[in-house]
């Protein structure tokens, strides 16, 4: 093989820094506590993944805690093949249910579910010029039309076209050329 | 060596792949549908590929994803499991064209194998015992009560142009075959418009015993024994033991002979099963497996060998790890396969798994890719786990496989577990007196108690 | 052996209403600290599947917490030795995750946290009376004072005075005579 | 054969007797303090008995409890595991006194080898090497450096009234010990007030090697190889394999052969384990376990036995079921001891358990009494399951014990699970080469290093 995949390894369930928002300002009630306050915490319990949020914030002092969902229970690591131009990232030593190395970079997976984001159809390699010589079927700033080609993705020594989805301005492209990409990878955004 | 194999399968046979691997020091590629980016092979694996949507066709099943998968993390070979592409011979050659190795035999072999009537005639061409019957169509009355008398009653009688069980008609005696041989042909002239019949040996109460084989590329073939895999419901496999209790020292060592002496002659490659219908003393040829089984576990529970490192290994070019006079047969073994179906309508039961615990101890295996909080999709087949216990001797395998049963809880969904708790207490299979119509036979008479 | 115990079959997990417990001991008026809040919290913990919420504020603290479901998962049918005078119940059958065949009576289990009850303090066999020709040490209706002798149990053929742990009126007696006993097990009420 | 056991312990070591006696057939009692109303080995007995509060001596060891749960649910025989009452002679007397049959040795055996002096006596009188020393006090520095020249040097001179490291002194060679002889005296005297010193041979650098021995009442005895508990902190074994990796098979043969040997002629009955120190070929007796040890599992990978069948069959007067002869070491076994301690610091982290997923496939055996949502008390020992795996060699094992304990997980309290995927990245493990001091240095530098 002489082509080496960027890769860039993603645990399925990051340790992340506990995110403590500061409360909003204390709505003044009975007690000086808010309801509101803490499921809105709640929200970012669940929104963040954590499983515990402490607050102290003047004399105010909360705490929440979720008793962690068994599917977070199965191991480990998990290394997700994605077109995020990192170096090859250092696969795990053998034995490591430790956190992985990385982080994968926050775009792609928040760029998934972006109104504007063009989804790759297929696994297989993505190309954004017709061959080296020739220009990029787009660049960021581009005005698209839904059906122009904005990109190949070669599987099995067959290059796939692949085409705007909707008319628009191409905001981001967020893989690189003969980057490794797999099925429902969000290869860019045009709104 | 392999430094990097890709999975081409999902559940618990993806984990077995990946197990292997991660033993021998190999890294491994799950690939997945969108339905399966939870799932436990995913999970463990080193690399994982999302290679399309739910639908095997367009994900397990698409060759073009697949071989993109591989190329795109530079895995070296591609291990198919069972199911989906394992005997898919197109696949093994495209596989073999990108310049990677299938972890299987040759596009040959598993075309050949694939092929009921060329099967068959490979066979008879290496030694296989078959069903014996008629070379061709019966010319008449008198020509069916010789080949009749040559092969032993009873016989049943078959329409050349038949199948679904339309103009065949058993024939206990030979007071019996005129009127078989006669009521078959008009029904076969009725139903296909053409009259002619051929016949065969027809076996009453047969048992599935089965052969693995394991060939290298050095010309040497191993048997590792027989499987018992007579316990079946609509030709799936429920329960499976080895050794069969029906068979002795002598039938093991001679089916296991001619086997082997069989898959030689044929230059098979990898690992095989053979499949026989036995009965009193016989073994007659079915079909042949070119592929890894389900129940590959237990013969490697009396053996000590592990089958996925053996195909590996042999992929990779090295000769077997053993030959046949170190395959010592050690004890017995029983696998149940736990699905996710109702135990009694086997309606499948997809969801999510509440509650996990599998049993431990001494002699028990567990082969499953659920975990608690695991939602098993509803795209797949239903198999979630397989239970694998091993004991001296049949007996002390049989209450170990009870008491493994009875602490084993899987919560949120339905599974099997309950029929092999019933199963337990049954004097036929606790005496291993049954044949591959038992089950079936076992199930409609609760059914009918029940009503 | 010739002693047959009598037992019931007790499944060991009966699924628990969420116990939310309200704070230690302040009261809406002169705390500040309202029920309505506990309340209000409490529902938050329902809605967002929280385990645990732990409020401080100045003098106030709340923690609010629910027991997991989890002890569902593992098996199965455990047979509790008690002196409920049932019949010997069937043994369970070699194979059976299936419930158990019998609910015990309900009695015995109550009356464990009965604030007259008695409990044995230890393993062994009940007798209600000194010997087989002697009357019962105590029966319902008797007036007991504390100290005085309400049963023996016998442990490695030696026979253990029972004592009334408080005066009162013997409501109940919860065992038979020459049934087993287990630590901890009530064996009269006495209020 | 006995119609009811009653298990006079918790935890792993209770289920896995119970496992044993589901797989006879004989109906189980399980005993309990009020902290362990929801352990795992009372769920799964067919009866239980509330015994005591949660202190120990007042439950688990509370002889009367014990007996009178055994007569109320009319057991006939109680086993007592390892730990609690397993040693002690009083209990196994009381229970033959109560007409039930104490599954075990005699009380005679427990009691000679729970004295140190009597059993090294033992020892020599039945032929199992010991320590080679002088044979009372040395006279003076002429006798100490005769002695010393016999029994080879480095030798160890000790205080004859001494304890506690004081009083003690090596010599490496002959130049060192007027010296060693003199400050060994003079210490003696100011710690002791008593100036003798005896002499021992000093072991440097040696192993934990120990031989499971089983012995019925018809005078038959066998030994089942050894163990190597090598890797130790605070004298609590931590990781035990079989084969040890530093005897070949004379050594094993020959040390299994004087121990059983030994073990006969002390008309012992039952399982037992005597441990030897193993340096430059030579065994030293240290002691002689009268009971089921925790890794006794290792055993049972490599030999196929079920010892605690074993032991109950032998308690109810069946001959062995196996002859000397008839023990074939299989491949290679080790086990983990899984502690819910701090990895480094080994505090003990008791706690509710909130996800358990333990390892499965080909070779892996997990004996645990934990469950997802399983609450460890704190007042019991720390040992919360054993990962037992075996490969047809020792890099096969090792491997496949490095991806188990990939997969296993525990959450909710802190577990021994990464020190032991740590101790699979260490070339001395992966290469065998370890003494009893081995790991107590390994952590030490580890914790130096991290400050």
């Amino acid at each position: 093989m002489s082509k080496k995949p960027s890769r860039s390894v993603a645990k399925r369930k990051p340790t992340r820094v506990p995110q403590v928002r500061a409360p909003k300002k204390k709505k003044a009630s009975t007690s000086g506590v808010d309801a509101d306050l803490v499921r809105d915490l709640a929200k970012v319990l669940d929104d963040t993944g954590l499983t515990e949020i402490e607050v102290e914030y003047g004399e105010l002092r909360l705490r929440l805690a979720r008793t962690l969902v068994m599917a977070q229970q199965p191991p480990a690591h998990t290394h997700v093949v994605h077109s995020a131009p990192a170096p090859v990232a250092a696969l795990p030593p053998p034995v490591a249910a430790a956190p992985a190395p990385a982080a994968p970079p926050a775009a792609p997976a928040d760029a998934a579910s972006h109104p504007g984001a063009v989804l790759s159809p297929m696994v297989g390699t993505a190309y954004l010029a017709a061959n080296e010589d020739a220009p990029a079927f787009v660049k960021v700033g581009d005005k698209v039309t839904k059906g122009q080609t904005i990109l190949l993705i070669e599987a099995m020594k067959t290059f796939n076209q692949i085409h705007a989805t909707h008319d628009g301005t191409v905001k981001q492209i967020l893989v690189g050329n003969a980057d490794p990409v797999e099925f429902n990878q969000p290869l860019m955004i045009i709104e | 060596m392999f430094e990097k194999v890709l999975i081409a399968n999902r559940g618990e046979i993806a984990l077995r792949i990946h197990r292997a691997c991660q033993e021998m020091g190999i890294k491994t590629v799950a690939v997945h549908s969108t339905a399966d980016s939870e799932a436990m092979h995913v999970r463990l694996a080193d690399e994982s590929v999302c290679i399309g949507p739910p639908p095997a066709a367009k994900s397990y099943l698409h060759i073009p994803s697949i071989i993109a998968a591989a190329e795109i993390t530079g895995a070296q070979a591609i291990h198919p499991g069972y199911g989906f592409l394992s005997e898919n011979a197109k696949f093994a050659e495209i596989v073999t064209q990108h310049g990677m190795t299938f972890i299987g035999p040759t596009a040959e072999h598993i075309r050949l194998m694939g092929d009921k009537i060329a099967a068959k005639q490979a066979a008879i061409d290496t030694g296989m015992p078959v069903v014996p019957g008629s070379a061709g169509g019966l010319t008449d009355e008198a020509n069916a009560k010789k080949v009749a008398k040559d092969i032993g009653y009873p016989i049943i009688i078959k329409a050349s142009a038949g199948g679904g069980g339309r103009g065949m008609k058993v024939a206990q005696t030979e007071d019996d075959l005129a009127e078989a041989y006669n009521t078959a042909r008009s029904e076969a002239k009725a139903a296909f418009g053409n009259d002619e019949v051929y016949m065969e040996k027809y076996l009453t109460r047969p048992r599935h015993i089965e052969i693995q084989i394991v060939a290298d590329g050095h010309g040497n073939v191993i048997h590792l024994g027989e499987r018992d895999c007579s316990l079946q419901r609509r030709h799936q496999k429920v329960l499976e033991e080895a050794p069969s209790p029906a068979l002795n020292a002598e039938d093991r060592a001679r089916i296991g002979q001619i086997t082997a002496d069989a898959i030689k002659k044929l230059g098979y490659l990898g690992v095989g099963t053979v499949e026989y219908l036995f009965e009193d003393g016989e073994f007659y040829f079915i079909e042949m497996n070119t592929r890894l089984q389900v129940e590959h576990p237990v013969t490697e529970m009396i053996t000590g060998l592990d089958l996925v490192r053996e195909q590996i290994r042999i992929a990779d070019g090295a000769k077997l790890s053993v030959s046949q006079e170190n395959v010592i047969f050690n004890g017995h073994a029983i696998e149940c396969r736990v699905n996710a179906e109702n135990p009694s309508t086997f309606r499948p039961s997809p969801g999510t798994i509440t509650g996990y615990h599998p049993p431990g101890g001494l002699g028990v295996r567990l082969d499953s890719a659920i975990y608690a909080g695991y939602a098993i999709p509803p795209n797949y087949d239903s198999l979630i786990g397989k239970l694998i216990v091993h004991g001296r001797d049949r007996a002390e395998c049989l209450m170990r496989l009870r008491r493994a049963l009875n602490e084993m809880v899987i919560t949120g969904v339905e599974t099997t577990l309950p029929l092999f708790r019933d199963l337990m207490n049954e004097p036929d299979v606790i005496n291993g007196d049954y044949s591959i119509h038992w089950l079936e036979k076992n199930l409609a008479a609760k059914a009918a108690a029940e009503n």
